[in-house]
């Protein structure tokens, strides 16, 4: 029920029993994809939401939690993904136009790319799990934590709500340990961090199984992959992975507080 | 309604002739139906699992009701009673109500309904139906083997500390049904989108179409969140992350916005679709356009949209903000005018229609009576200061059902018997069909309605042990749930029966408009010889009431016995003009 | 043969909660019958075969569409305004002279101190007639409901926060305490009842004690301050501020900025983390050196019992009254230990301009 | 960085569309201008706007990874229609967060 059309710049395809014409099939194709797309970005979404919500709610047990994490090794991961994007969309071009020998090399080095994210995150996790900042009853926390008030709250205060200015406050020593609820609370930061990065992640190891496997039929020349249809769509969800992280990155990484 | 020629497969009035090669004769093989592609052999394969699972959750709710019957129970442990209705209520929500209508009739029809050849992703449509089983073995397996005592709605800190029962592995089976319906809604989206016959506008399409488009987007918007909500309850319960727990700072508050910020829409998920259904089976047994088909089409996608910005109305007594409270509550009273606007011209529909008893009519118009009464006792638990009382009430377990059982499962039942001889090629006896639809409509009533009371006088739900003084309740309670079990075990037996006994369907027994009808019944594998050109509107019964007034029934071609001697009469006034879609406007 | 219609109606709120409920019973019974004569009258009178006239059979008009949309939303909108009035004097603001209870929720019963009297029972609650009541509740462990359908009151009971709700008793009599959150094997049997009860009989029950062992003659701003001493409290937040803390001394009610740039009131959920988790909201203007007490049972820990008699006690040190002319007068008549309605209004615009 | 492209087809409707080399090259060099942009602005307390400006960025990212490494530009209405309803939705999931501001509201004087 198949039939092969040529078209002049791209790579033949096939079409599908169900559909009528090539462009509706590749249409369908894409509309697909994106819409499984929506549903990751919902799906996402409601861990930003519950990583706004709680940032309003913890704003400084966030803060000085997110100082704990590695904001070059993020630098780095960041434009790992970047690369991957650019290469990921080069192997889709050519592929596009045929010449496989590119696609195999720009799909090449996306999983490289990948794998090399992986490292990056293998060396990130390490050092969290190594400081005990894996949730869970063996989390701990030993930064210090600067308790030098701020003169600027100090006149706020007073105009607001305490009456009298406080005296002597600058003489005590920003000595403090925080207790175990304090603890808490920037263990829910490492919650939210490592479900985030981790789920994230995963659907990196999913990307790299695609690609890998897309890799393997284009080398050996599979009938399926005669068409540009399933790079195409690998590449979609390559790119969402990588918008997740252009949104993860600054929001966990960067930024502690609202 | 279309170019194409009528496929004659058993020809005249349920002739005695085998049809000719269908779907499901093509091939015999298990392997040829567990590896199908074919949308409607998995509609099939569907429509058997979810009826296994409905009778698991139908025995839940038998042990509920028998343990309610005496205020202080002793048939039962307290546990026992707990896993009851949390397995009564997670197979029924998440392995019956959300995929029993999309997966099945959905699946089958829909592809047949816009003129394509099968869905955009057949193949996707399989995963998703081994997903839905996977889960659902997954599910019953817990609940079999120890039981979940959570409820369905899973509560926070309950569900991730407290709780222990098989939490995990239910929850992974319900996250993997979630994306058996995800794949199923991608799949209907794309095909409505893409695959529309020629000359099949949008404002061409039969409104259970309408329906299921709505329906796919809600799945799609909405099933992931409450699948990564639930997966962070499992990650709680096996690595000790923290991100709801109180005891770490989290909030059980946000575990709820979450949850029902996909099941408030899924309570759409499951009555959008049944309505869909509704607006089919009243057009043609009235013969009549449906009255205000575009507002008909549009309230589907209002309340697919708007059924997104309620879900806080599920909250009102927990210590969500006051103010959100009040918006959320002014959204649910607005949703309910779409509600409104359907059920008035669904009944507009039949005035001055030429209409037909048929058993499919009969469950339809129960379900208008019984989702009239869900939706208003719906505006109860909308209105504030009402729902502080009545929240977490039998109130709320009569309404939801009113909605859920009342609507989506008499709506259920109506497409059923609407569509069956499409689906099987069979009919089903009419008497026996018509009697289970006035059971199952006086056993609902009889098992729900005193819900109501005793939800005003304050019995809250997932109640083991009860003060005696709600128990005359109670029973009528229970007893109306026999009855209801027997309606809905009639259908169960002579369905079986038509299988093999049943007469040989004709292609439209009904005279019904729409492509599904112009094919044989059961539809061939490809469904289309050609590919049909659609030159009217949906609903296009101009001709066909004005040949009944005129007394000619030659359309239909329904077997002797649904043919009483009195349709043979002439009506004496003819209309004076059938409406064409001009002056509609 | 028992087949009660509605529970008792026993507090301020049942009669405007019932005159919704009636109403809206009323038109639901209208629309349905509107819907059913509608749908009966046209299938049978239409029915096949039937010789009526079927002239000009219509297939939509934009007037009644209009019609059967407006008119719905309309009663809709009414009822919206109409019963958002009693839900936010439920969960709004008590009355100057209520008198505090609080109310701990744990797997399967509840307990209850009277803040005034220091009395408490458990699964039981003794009321006076008449006198309003502000219950505040927490739960120990998982999410209960506290509800009482005599009252037409219900409030989920939260772990780690406090949720209120106010009522005053109107009806003398003995009601059905339910849980109304579902929290686990036992969620059926976490009932007990409420008790209003007349003025001399609540003065004597008071006078006795209450009724069970669990009673105390300590109120629970007694114990609150015996703990304030004992937890050493006192050495940092004493009558004056010092270099280590503020004091307690009328920080109730009054608007602090946080380390971090927030604005907060001190009511009881502020307090309740100060005192388990002083970092979260550091006072701008004293050094975090407090380290908390987490709740618990154990050495250092304190009990959700305790932190309530604790509360207690700082709300008994009275408020910062630092409002207009026209509210200060209306505080002077009122008691010491509630927030000023006219002061939180001020903040409510302000939020709502915000 | 917007380039007219050299390579397209009239006839296949969007679909086969090839976007030219320089144009990735030159989009995958604004991203990464923009990440260094983000990483030097977080590092710059600007109070309550860091966050703003971050979202900014990565809003201008994600619009240009969307539009053209994933060639929603040449694709189809319905393309766009879903490719901006997922974004478009996850504000609703947002309004959460009007709960929590809303939560310290205090309450309204109604005490009778």
């Amino acid at each position: 029920m198949s039939l092969e059309l040529q078209h002049p710049a791209v790579a033949p395809q096939r079409l599908s029993h169900q559909f009528e014409q090539i462009d509706q099939q590749n249409d369908s194709y894409i509309v697909g994809m994106w819409t499984f797309l929506v549903t990751e970005i919902m799906f996402f979404g409601a861990l930003f939401v519950a990583l706004t919500v709680y940032r309003s709610v913890y704003p400084d047990a966030f803060e000085q939690a997110h100082n704990a994490l590695n904001v070059w090794l993020g630098l780095t991961n960041t434009f790992i993904l970047l690369t991957s994007s650019f290469t990921a969309a080069m192997a889709v071009r050519s592929k596009m136009l045929g010449q496989r020998a590119l696609t195999l090399v720009f799909l090449g080095f996306t999983i490289l790319c990948a794998f090399g994210f992986l490292g990056v995150k293998y060396v990130e996790y390490s050092a969290e799990f190594r400081e005990h900042h894996f949730p869970g009853p063996n989390f701990q926390w030993s930064q210090t934590v600067s308790s030098a008030p701020a003169q600027g709250d100090l006149a706020a205060n007073s105009q607001v709500a305490l009456g009298a200015p406080k005296v002597g406050v600058n003489e005590f020593p920003a000595s403090y340990q925080p207790q175990q609820l304090e603890l808490h609370k920037r263990e829910l930061f490492f919650s939210l961090y490592f479900v985030m990065t981790g789920l994230h992640a995963f659907h990196v190891i999913i990307g790299i199984c695609t690609l890998s496997t897309l890799w393997l039929l284009i080398y050996f020349k599979h009938p399926v992959v005669d068409d540009y249809m399933p790079v195409e769509l690998a590449g979609l969800y390559w790119h969402f992975v990588d918008i997740v992280w252009i949104f993860l990155y600054p929001l966990v990484y960067l930024i502690g507080k609202q | 309604m279309s170019s194409i020629p009528l496929n004659p497969g058993a020809i005249g009035t349920g002739g005695r002739t085998r049809a000719r090669e269908n779907y499901l004769n093509i091939k015999h093989t298990v392997s040829s139906w567990l590896l199908t592609a074919d949308h409607k052999r998995i509609a099939v394969l569907y429509m058997i699992s979810i009826s296994v699972m409905f009778l698991f959750g139908g025995v839940a709710a038998a042990g509920i009701r028998i343990a309610l019957v005496r205020p202080h129970d002793t048939f039962f442990s307290s546990e026992t009673y707990n896993k009851l209705f949390s397995a009564h209520g997670i197979i029924m929500v998440f392995f019956f109500l959300v995929p029993s209508i999309p997966a099945t009739l959905g699946n089958f029809l829909l592809p047949i309904m816009i003129g394509a050849r099968d869905l955009a992703f057949p193949r996707l449509n399989l995963l998703s139906w081994y997903l839905y089983m996977f889960g659902a073995v997954l599910v019953m397996g817990a609940i079999m083997f120890g039981g979940i005592d959570t409820g369905w709605t899973f509560y926070e800190p309950y569900s991730s500390v407290y709780s222990n029962t098989n939490v995990v592995a239910v929850i992974v089976g319900v996250f993997i049904a979630g994306f058996s319906s995800i794949a199923t809604g991608i799949n209907f989206l794309v095909t409505v989108h893409k695959m529309r016959a020629p000359g099949l506008t949008w404002f061409r399409l039969p409104l259970f179409v309408w329906a299921m488009y709505a329906t796919s987007i809600i799945i799609v918007l909405g099933t992931p969140v409450v699948a990564i909500t639930l997966l962070m309850v499992v990650l709680e319960r096996v690595f000790g992350v923290c991100v709801f727990n109180p005891a770490c700072g989290g909030d059980p508050i946000l575990f709820e916005h979450l949850f029902w910020f996909y099941s408030h829409p899924a309570v759409y998920i499951m009555i959008l679709p049944s309505m869909g259904i509704i607006s089919e089976v009243i057009a043609c047994f009235a013969r009549k356009r449906i009255f205000g088909y575009e507002f008909v089409a549009f309230s589907s996608m209002a309340i697919a949209l708007l059924g997104f910005l309620v879900w806080g109305h599920h909250m009102f007594v927990t210590g969500e903000s006051m103010y959100s409270g009040m918006v959320f509550s002014l959204i649910t009273f607005l949703i309910a005018v779409p509600s409104a606007i359907k059920v008035f011209n669904w009944s507009a529909t039949l005035y001055k229609g030429n209409v037909w008893l048929t058993s499919p009519l009969i469950f339809a118009i129960g379900f208008i009576l019984l989702f009239t009464i869900g939706g208003l006792t719906g505006l109860f638990l909308a209105s504030l200061a009402v729902d502080v009382h009545l929240n977490m009430t039998y109130f709320v377990v009569a309404h939801f059902h009113y909605v859920m059982v009342g609507g989506a499962i008499f709506g259920y039942m109506a497409g059923l018997h609407f569509w069956w001889p499409k689906i099987t090629g069979r009919m089903y006896p009419e008497g026996w069909a018509m009697l289970s639809a006035f059971i199952m409509f006086i056993g609902f009533n009889l098992t729900f309605f005193p819900q109501f009371i005793l939800g005003f006088d304050g019995m809250p739900r997932r109640y083991h042990f009860y003060p005696p003084e709600f128990q005359m309740w109670n029973i009528l309670s229970s007893a109306g749930s026999s009855v209801l079990a027997v309606g809905m075990v009639i259908p169960g037996i002579y369905f079986l029966w038509s299988l093999k006994y049943g007469a040989f369907a004709p292609n439209n027994p009904w005279g019904a408009k729409g492509l599904e009808w112009t094919i044989q019944s059961p539809p061939p594998s490809h469904n289309f010889d050609t590919v049909p050109i659609v030159t009217e509107d949906a609903y296009a019964y101009e001709a066909i009431y004005a040949a009944e007034l005129a007394g000619d029934y030659s359309h239909v071609e329904a077997p002797i016995p649904y043919l009483s001697t009195t349709d043979k009469q002439v009506s004496v006034e003819s209309p004076a003009s059938p409406n064409s879609s001009e002056e509609r406007k | 043969m028992n087949f009660p219609i509605m529970p008792q109606t026993a507090s301020n709120y049942a009669v405007s909660i019932d005159d919704i409920y009636f109403t809206l019973v009323t038109l639901t019974v209208i629309f349905t019958g509107i819907v059913t004569l509608m749908l009966l009258v046209f299938s049978v009178r239409y029915r096949r075969g039937s010789r009526v006239s079927r002239k000009n059979p219509s297939t939509g008009n934009l007037y009644m569409e209009l019609t059967w949309s407006i008119i719905p939303m309309l009663l809709g909108l009414w009822i919206y305004g109409w019963s958002a009035i009693p839900y936010s004097r439920i969960y709004g603001d008590p009355p100057a002279n209520a008198s505090e209870i609080f109310l701990i929720g744990k797997r399967w019963m509840w307990h209850f101190q009277h803040a005034n009297s220091g009395i408490r029972e458990n699964n039981e609650l003794h009321l006076e007639v008449g006198k309003p009541v502000k219950v505040t509740m927490i739960s120990q462990d998982v999410i209960h409901g506290f509800y009482v359908p005599a009252l037409r009151l219900k409030r989920d009971c939260l772990p780690g926060r406090y949720n209120t709700v106010w009522f005053r008793p109107n009806k003398v009599g003995k009601y059905y305490l339910f849980c109304s959150e579902y929290c686990g094997t036992n969620h059926s049997e976490m009932t007990g009842y409420v008790y209003v009860m007349s003025p001399q009989d609540y003065a004597q029950w008071k006078a006795n004690g209450g009724s069970e062992h669990l009673a105390k003659t300590e109120t629970t701003v007694e114990i609150g301050h015996d703990l304030f001493e004992k937890y050493g409290c006192v050495q940092c937040h004493g009558d004056q501020d010092n270099v280590h803390g503020p004091t307690m001394n009328g920080i109730y009610g009054s608007t602090v900025r946080l380390a971090n740039g927030q604005t907060l009131t001190v009511d009881d959920n502020f307090l309740r983390t100060a005192i388990i988790n002083p970092q979260a909201q550091r006072i701008a203007g004293w050094p975090g050196v407090m380290s908390g007490f987490p709740v618990g049972s154990g050495d250092g820990q304190i009990s959700e019992e305790n932190l309530l008699d604790l509360i207690s006690y700082i709300k008994s040190l009275g408020n910062v009254q630092q409002v207009d002319t026209a509210a200060a007068q209306k505080v002077t008549a009122k008691s010491a230990t509630v927030r000023t309605s006219s002061h939180n209004a001020s903040q409510a615009t302000k939020g709502q301009s915000r | 960085m917007e380039e007219p492209n050299h390579n397209n087809h009239e006839a296949a409707g969007g679909h086969h569309h090839v976007t030219s080399i320089g144009t990735y090259a030159a989009t995958y060099v604004a991203l990464l201008v923009l990440l260094v942009l983000t990483f030097a602005v977080s590092r710059v307390d600007l109070g309550a706007f860091n966050i703003v400006v971050a979202l900014g960025i990565s809003a201008v990212k994600t619009a240009l990874v969307v539009l053209i490494f994933m060639g929603v530009r040449h694709n189809s209405r319905l393309t766009w229609f879903w490719a901006s309803i997922g974004f478009v939705w996850l504000i609703l999931l947002f309004l959460t967060l009007g709960d929590y501001v809303t939560r310290q509201w205090v309450h309204l004087p109604l005490g009778w």
